[in-house]
């Protein structure tokens, strides 16, 4: 470790300014004290954990999928069940693992530490948005083993999931799944825009903010603008099922395709609100384990902000078989095969930083090296599906099937698991096993490719998506088959990956503060973080802060540390701007995530829940603002009010 | 603890049964439900008497998608074309609280399979029983005699009716105490 | 350590101000935040109406439009209530407690003005959600604007509460301002919405 | 071509044979659709291989050993100058390859959708859940031809296959003739397509419409055009009376039972459309939208149980004695 730039701002033992932090930050103790807490490490590592779960989950329902297809006309489970497992597998991945372990966890954990703030944007929002989240979760799956798990797909099309095709509540229960999930990312997405805005250490201008910060940044914008998109198509479609709406009821000026397109505004950004965490994943450990600042880090930003827009100019190309016109089907053409310009930059920029580094290679750096040799593939399957003609006939099989698990598993889940590598000994302060981590790598990469790339050929050979089964006369028995058995060494990887967090846990070799030499801030304090996260507030004077810090990089001094006392920071320049306070740990963010589960989930049954429900909400969000004496007597006297 | 332990498994087990129940779908009715025999009223049914145990009613009356297929049929079988969506035509209506021939689910059936004076044909041997049981829930449901979880929303057509799910409980004079009833009020 | 600080450059940031407003405040750009989201939220509604309309002939189908009076007194309501809401939210940059209070109060009301008004307005919309999509889309707009109305007057009144307590201080202020804010939010979607709803089947006629 | 399609031909050896298949064409649309598709596949192809490359070789000589990690570089702003501009022509190029792909994309919707649809012969094609209703329409009402799940065409002749769905959106794709256009309900899509050659394709839906969503195939029989109007006006006619006892049991049988509802044989009192017109049932070579052959074996297994076979399928099971459901089999078997 003799390389890594020891950190003016580690705490160290017994050091008296560290106690009195520590006194101030430290999260509640006991069993109600864990509903209290706040700050960002605790809840990232619990969105991290569950999302992990969730994950762990719908593999399991993929695995029972390729058990149902590795024989033809197999009666290992009827359709009922079939469809209600592969739209949980879908759903689940999507909106319970993908997005809240890319954008939510993953965020909220490091955008803070990585712009040298104590804590996120709003705490109490976030603990708010966490318990949204796990009750979302949790909800799906009871009613998935009560036989009422949602059974249209992760698109759930109207008319198919709309109130005269889709009885009972199947349904609804996906529509009010994606109420749970939409508030937290949303949520979410405010505090990272305004932690990365407002809290950034002071110096970290614009063109210094981290790759993984600005990626973060990019995707929050990406979830405000997405996300109405499903907010409204989920709403119109529970209304359509409980209060008799007629949004989708052709007889009366309805219109199915008006659910497409609300749908895929959102869909298509979902893909790179996934996968752009993936993609700056990838910059942070290329730059560490290249040891060497990143290539092109204004090609790359520019990039990743490029892809952000355009991302809202494809939708369409979801919809090409629908009969839409034909100006627009080019248009959108052009958009699609667009978006790999942006991307192709990117990695372009990452090879040659690999190329003119010095490569150490580490777990994670395999792990990078695994997204470059599947993701492409996934990229170039994409430029398949953008044109039109050939859309029109991979479109709805399983060439497109392959094409999103290279994309999503490689843009996403290589990176993702790479982040597990580099971060796991900042988060728990321990090492992983390099051993351990290798053989779950090639493992995963053979059995990823075993399992999805079979797939391509079985979509041309007219294999359509979301088939219950298949006939034995159609060729596609032995690609199935094969299929499958790559299933298995998945599988394994996953759970030898588990075995290796769990000696680690036990006995890991204990990190130090800097394990990899990396550059940024959240390498400046220990491993795993205080409560306070630094000892003093950094600043910054590069955009690799460690690697760029001056010898003598001055500290931040003169904040209240009586109180959670935090520094704001100008946008562009990031001079500093004026104080401001967290608000304390408090058991109502819970509560309000509480009484808005018992909301959302009466609607689904009755209609007047949504107005008897919002009380209780009410209730709790006032409880929740409101200020206690003391605090404002404090800052009574110690207000200094801005110059205006 | 361990009285939360036992709240949490208690409200399980009272979602699974209804969630099950609710969401139960039975493709294959197997021979006794799919024979077109139509039970034993073939021979002897008198208004107003129990034929059939309520089993073999309730067991479609609970799951919203025979219901549902109820409903499909209802239209499939041109019921429409006499009773329009239930608010009659050639034939009575049958989302009010009247009910010339009975409105328990057995005296639906065998309206249904024997016919009734002026017009009401008999479809005996034509639809399988449970179809015919299938009808007869949703039939119900048209005047609101299921609960509004399990009885249909609206339908992709032109909006006659309020929706079933949406349709206030009418309460047949005939009916005093009956097993629906129960039900509901469990 | 504390000793090992003094020859280590610092950067002393004791003298900063604690109570600050616009976009200098963490909350400004919060409520910035929700604001993009529920304006989102909007526009895509509105799209929805008119592409709804763009796939059905007659516009409105077989109804009258809706009637103008209510929507457009409550238009006039809105616009009015600008006034008295400038006024509180330059009062509160500057820390002025009873002007707050009593642009507080009177917010509060003008607020049951609007919901009276808006509970006429929706007794006049002509149509009924349950009949044809055109009657879903009007429902759905005016019903998401009145929950943001709710909310709003709920606010208000919380805050205008807290504002007769001794918890009093500048954040409070900070808090106010953003509240009028939000406010400003309301009134401007309401206008598209206002012609939507009561213009648009006008102007389409057909 | 010829060249690339015979090394693609080595890829997706198993794809080049087969009734429903992307990868051999049996239509001048599905050809064209396929040489883009080969010009994409060979694009990519080659410039991921020179990608990896590139990465590979890269890390082999810049990667160092040891578990030691070096101090960052400083970066070597020559070196970088250089660099940079190979990263931009490396963009440039693919830029380039984007658009040749796109151009080509272009085309060939042109050419897919330059097929005289005036000219073409019109068949309606509704969707149900879970089979494909199939309509000839004609002047003179007597002489519109309804048939199910199995679509007969002239061969070298336009067809326009005019499409919507009777309940939830369907999608209809036979992958050797054509790429795939959907059935949505409030909407009428026209597809034009040609096939070159008689000869039997099968297609299937290719949008989730629901449980039995993995059984909903049709057939495509291409017939030279006077094999096809044979075809036509032997389908207008109604089906021949029983001409055996047996065979008049089974005409009763049919007209007694759940059949009556939901299905229609012309000339009988059957007249339901909810279900396939069966008035030329043995004349169709599979039953149940593609399921199985339409052997007397399979039909009866089908009769007697289809939820056994398509669960969740409209059509009811139809307990019977074994004598009805002979002769009922045997009036089937004269639907010719």
């Amino acid at each position: 470790m003799s390389t890594s730039t020891v950190s003016p701002i580690l705490p160290e033992a017994g050091d008296p300014k560290a106690q009195q932090l520590e006194a101030i930050w430290r999260e509640p103790s006991g069993f109600i004290g864990w509903f209290k807490a706040v700050h960002h490490t605790t809840i990232g590592k619990r969105y991290m954990v569950t999302a992990f779960i969730f994950f762990l989950a719908a593999g399991i329902l993929a695995g029972l999928m390729r058990l149902q297809l590795a024989f033809p006309e197999a009666h290992i489970m009827g359709p009922d069940l079939y469809n209600q497992i592969f739209t949980m597998h879908g759903s689940v991945m999507m909106f319970l693992f993908a997005v809240p372990m890319m954008f939510e966890a993953l965020s909220v954990y490091f955008v803070p530490l990585m712009v040298g703030a104590r804590n996120i944007a709003f705490p109490r929002l976030n603990a708010y948005s966490y318990y949204l989240y796990v009750m979302g979760g949790i909800m799906l799956f009871c009613f998935f083993f009560t036989n009422t798990g949602p059974d249209r797909g992760w698109f759930a099309y109207v008319p198919l999931s709309g109130p005269d095709y889709g009885p009972g509540k199947r349904a609804d229960v996906w529509a009010q799944l994606i109420t749970f999930t939409e508030v937290s990312a949303l949520a979410v997405a405010v505090e990272v825009v305004v932690t990365v805005f407002k809290l950034r250490a002071p110096g970290m201008s614009l063109n210094r903010i981290p790759l993984f910060v600005w990626g973060q940044v990019v995707t929050a914008f990406m979830v405000i603008f997405a996300m109405p998109g499903v907010v409204v198509a989920s709403t119109m479609l529970l209304l359509d099922r409980t209060t008799s709406t007629q949004f989708f009821n052709p007889a009366v000026g309805g219109d199915v395709l008006l659910y497409q397109h609300l749908f895929w505004w959102f869909g298509h950004p979902e893909v790179y609100i996934i996968f752009i965490p993936g993609t700056v994943i990838v910059s942070s450990i290329i730059t560490t384990f290249s040891r060497r600042h990143i290539f092109g880090y204004l090609a790359i930003v520019l990039s990743v902000i490029a892809t952000g827009f355009i991302a809202f100019g494809l939708w369409v190309h979801h919809m090409f078989a629908t009969g839409i016109p034909q100006m627009s089907e080019s248009f959108f053409t052009a958009a699609s095969m667009m978006i790999a310009i942006p991307t192709g930059t990117q990695i372009f920029c990452w090879v040659a930083t690999i190329v003119t580094g010095k490569v150490v290679l580490k777990t994670p750096m395999w792990w990078v090296l695994g997204f470059f040799f599947v993701f492409i593939i996934g990229g170039m399957t994409g430029i398949f599906v953008a044109a039109v003609p050939v859309d029109l006939q991979v479109h709805d099989t399983y060439f497109v099937v392959a094409h999103f698990h290279y994309v999503l598993i490689g843009g996403a889940v290589f990176p993702l698991f790479g982040a597990f590598m580099y971060w796991f000994p900042k988060i728990t302060g321990r090492m992983l096993s390099e051993k351990l981590g290798m053989w779950s790598f090639w493992l995963f990469l053979i059995g990823f490719n075993i399992t999805f790339f079979p797939m391509h050929i079985a979509g041309l050979r007219g294999m359509p998506r979301r088939v219950y089964t298949y006939g034995p006369g159609m060729g596609l028995t032995l690609l199935n088959q094969i299929e499958s058995c790559g299933y298995i060494l998945l599988f394994i990887s996953v759970f030898m990956f588990l075995i290796n967090v769990w000696m680690s846990l036990r006995n890991g070799e204990r990190a130090p503060a800097n394990p990899w030499g990396g550059g940024t801030l959240e390498w400046a304090t220990s491993s795993p973080p205080p409560s306070y996260n630094f000892l003093y507030l950094p600043t910054v004077n590069g955009r690799e802060a460690l690697w760029d810090a001056a010898p003598n990089q001055p500290v931040v001094v003169g904040l209240h540390e009586d109180a959670r006392t935090f520094l704001t920071t100008r946008i562009i320049d990031a001079e500093p701007e004026g104080t401001d306070e967290f608000p304390a740990p408090t058991i109502w963010p819970f509560l309000a995530a509480v009484a808005t589960t018992v909301m959302f989930i009466g609607s689904i049954f009755r209609p007047v829940a949504v107005s008897i429900g919002a009380i209780p909400i009410a209730i709790t969000l006032i409880a929740w603002f409101w200020p206690t004496r003391q605090e404002a007597a404090r800052r009574r006297e110690r207000d200094k009010w801005q110059k205006t | 603890m361990r009285r939360h332990l036992l709240i949490l498994s208690s409200i399980a087990a009272v979602l699974t049964v209804a969630g099950c129940k609710r969401e139960h779908r039975v493709f294959d009715p197997g021979a006794t439900g799919a024979q077109v025999a139509n039970g034993v009223q073939l021979t002897d049914v008198h208004v107003g008497q129990v034929a059939h145990p309520p089993s073999a009613y309730s067991q479609y009356s609970d799951s919203a998608y025979a219901v549902g297929e109820g409903k499909r049929l209802y239209s499939a079988y041109n019921c429409v074309g006499c009773h329009a969506n239930g608010g009659g035509g050639i034939g009575p209506p049958l989302m009010d609280a009247v009910w010339i021939y009975g409105s328990k689910p057995e005296q639906i059936f065998s309206t249904i399979v024997q016919g009734r004076p002026n017009g009401m044909p008999s479809f005996a041997g034509k639809i399988p029983d449970y179809q015919v049981w299938e009808l007869v829930a949703y039939v119900r449901s048209m005047s609101g005699q299921l609960p509004s979880d399990i009885a249909p929303s609206r339908s992709d057509t032109m909006p006659t009716r309020n929706a079933e799910q949406a349709t206030k409980k009418e309460h047949p004079s005939d009916e005093y105490q009956q097993p629906v009833q129960q039900e509901k009020s469990r | 350590m504390a000793e090992d600080i003094k020859p280590r450059a610092v950067l002393d940031v004791s003298a900063l101000p604690n109570v600050t407003f616009g976009t200098s405040s963490v909350t400004w750009w919060g409520i910035i935040g929700m604001m993009a989201i529920e304006g989102g939220v909007f526009a895509l509604v509105i799209a929805s109406y008119f592409y709804l309309h763009s796939r059905t002939n007659t516009w409105p189908p077989g109804v009258l439009p809706p009637d103008l009076l209510w929507g457009s007194l409550n238009t006039a309501i809105f616009l009015l209530s600008v006034i008295p809401n400038e006024w509180y939210r330059r009062r509160a940059h500057k820390g002025d407690l009873r002007a707050v209070q009593i642009g507080l109060v009177v917010m509060t009301l003008v607020g049951v003005a609007n919901l009276v008004v808006r509970y006429m307005e929706l007794r006049h919309l002509n149509c009924d959600w349950t009949q044809t999509a055109y009657g879903s889309a009007v429902w759905f707009l005016i019903g998401l604007h009145v929950v943001h109305l709710i909310t709003d007057w709920v606010d208000t009144v919380v805050l205008t509460t807290l504002f007769f307590t001794p918890r009093i201080e500048g954040k409070r202020f900070v808090d106010a301002a953003e509240n009028a804010a939000y406010w400003y939010f309301v009134v401007i979607t309401w206008i598209p919405i206002y012609l939507v709803i009561y213009w648009a089947p006008r102007w389409l006629r057909s | 071509m010829g060249a690339i399609s015979q090394l693609a031909m080595l890829l997706f050896a198993p794809g080049f044979h087969g009734k429903q298949t992307a990868l051999s064409p049996a239509g001048p649309q599905a050809r064209t659709i396929e040489h883009t598709f080969l010009l994409i596949f060979w694009i990519t192809a080659v410039v991921y291989v020179i990608v990896i490359a590139v990465l590979a070789i890269g890390v082999w000589r810049a990667r160092i050993h040891g578990n030691e990690l070096p101090p960052p570089q400083p970066a070597n702003p020559v070196h970088d100058r250089i660099v940079a501009r190979i990263v931009a022509g490396a963009l440039g190029v693919s830029i380039v390859l984007l658009f040749i792909m796109l151009v080509s994309s272009y085309r060939t919707s042109h050419a897919t959708s330059a097929l005289a649809a005036s000219s073409a012969l019109t068949i309606n094609v509704y969707g149900h859940q879970w089979w494909w209703e199939v309509e000839y329409p004609n002047k003179e009402p007597y002489k519109i031809v309804h048939t199910a799940n199995e679509i007969h065409v002239p061969a070298g002749v336009p067809v326009t296959i005019h499409a919507t769905s009777r309940d939830v959106i369907h999608s209809f794709w036979a992958p050797n003739i054509h790429g795939k256009k959907d059935l949505l309900p409030g909407y009428f899509n026209d597809l034009t397509l040609e096939v070159d050659q008689p000869g039997n394709w099968r297609g299937q839906c290719a949008e989730f419409c629901g449980e039995q969503h993995a059984h909903m195939s049709f057939e495509i029989v291409a017939q030279s055009p006077q094999d096809f109007q044979r075809w036509l006006s032997a389908q207008a006619l109604s089906a021949p009376g029983p001409t055996t006892p047996q065979i008049a049991h089974g005409q009763q049988v049919f007209l007694s039972h759940p059949c009556v509802m939901c299905h229609t044989i012309g000339g009988t009192t059957a007249n339901s459309r909810v279900g396939p017109d069966l008035t030329h049932l043995a004349s169709r070579s599979t039953i149940a939208a593609g399921t199985l052959p339409n052997t007397i074996g399979n039909l009866a297994g089908w009769i007697s149980n289809p939820q056994s076979i398509k669960p969740g399928c409209r059509m009811p099971p139809n307990p019977m004695s074994s004598t009805d459901l002979n002769d009922l089999l045997a009036y089937l078997e004269t639907l010719r």
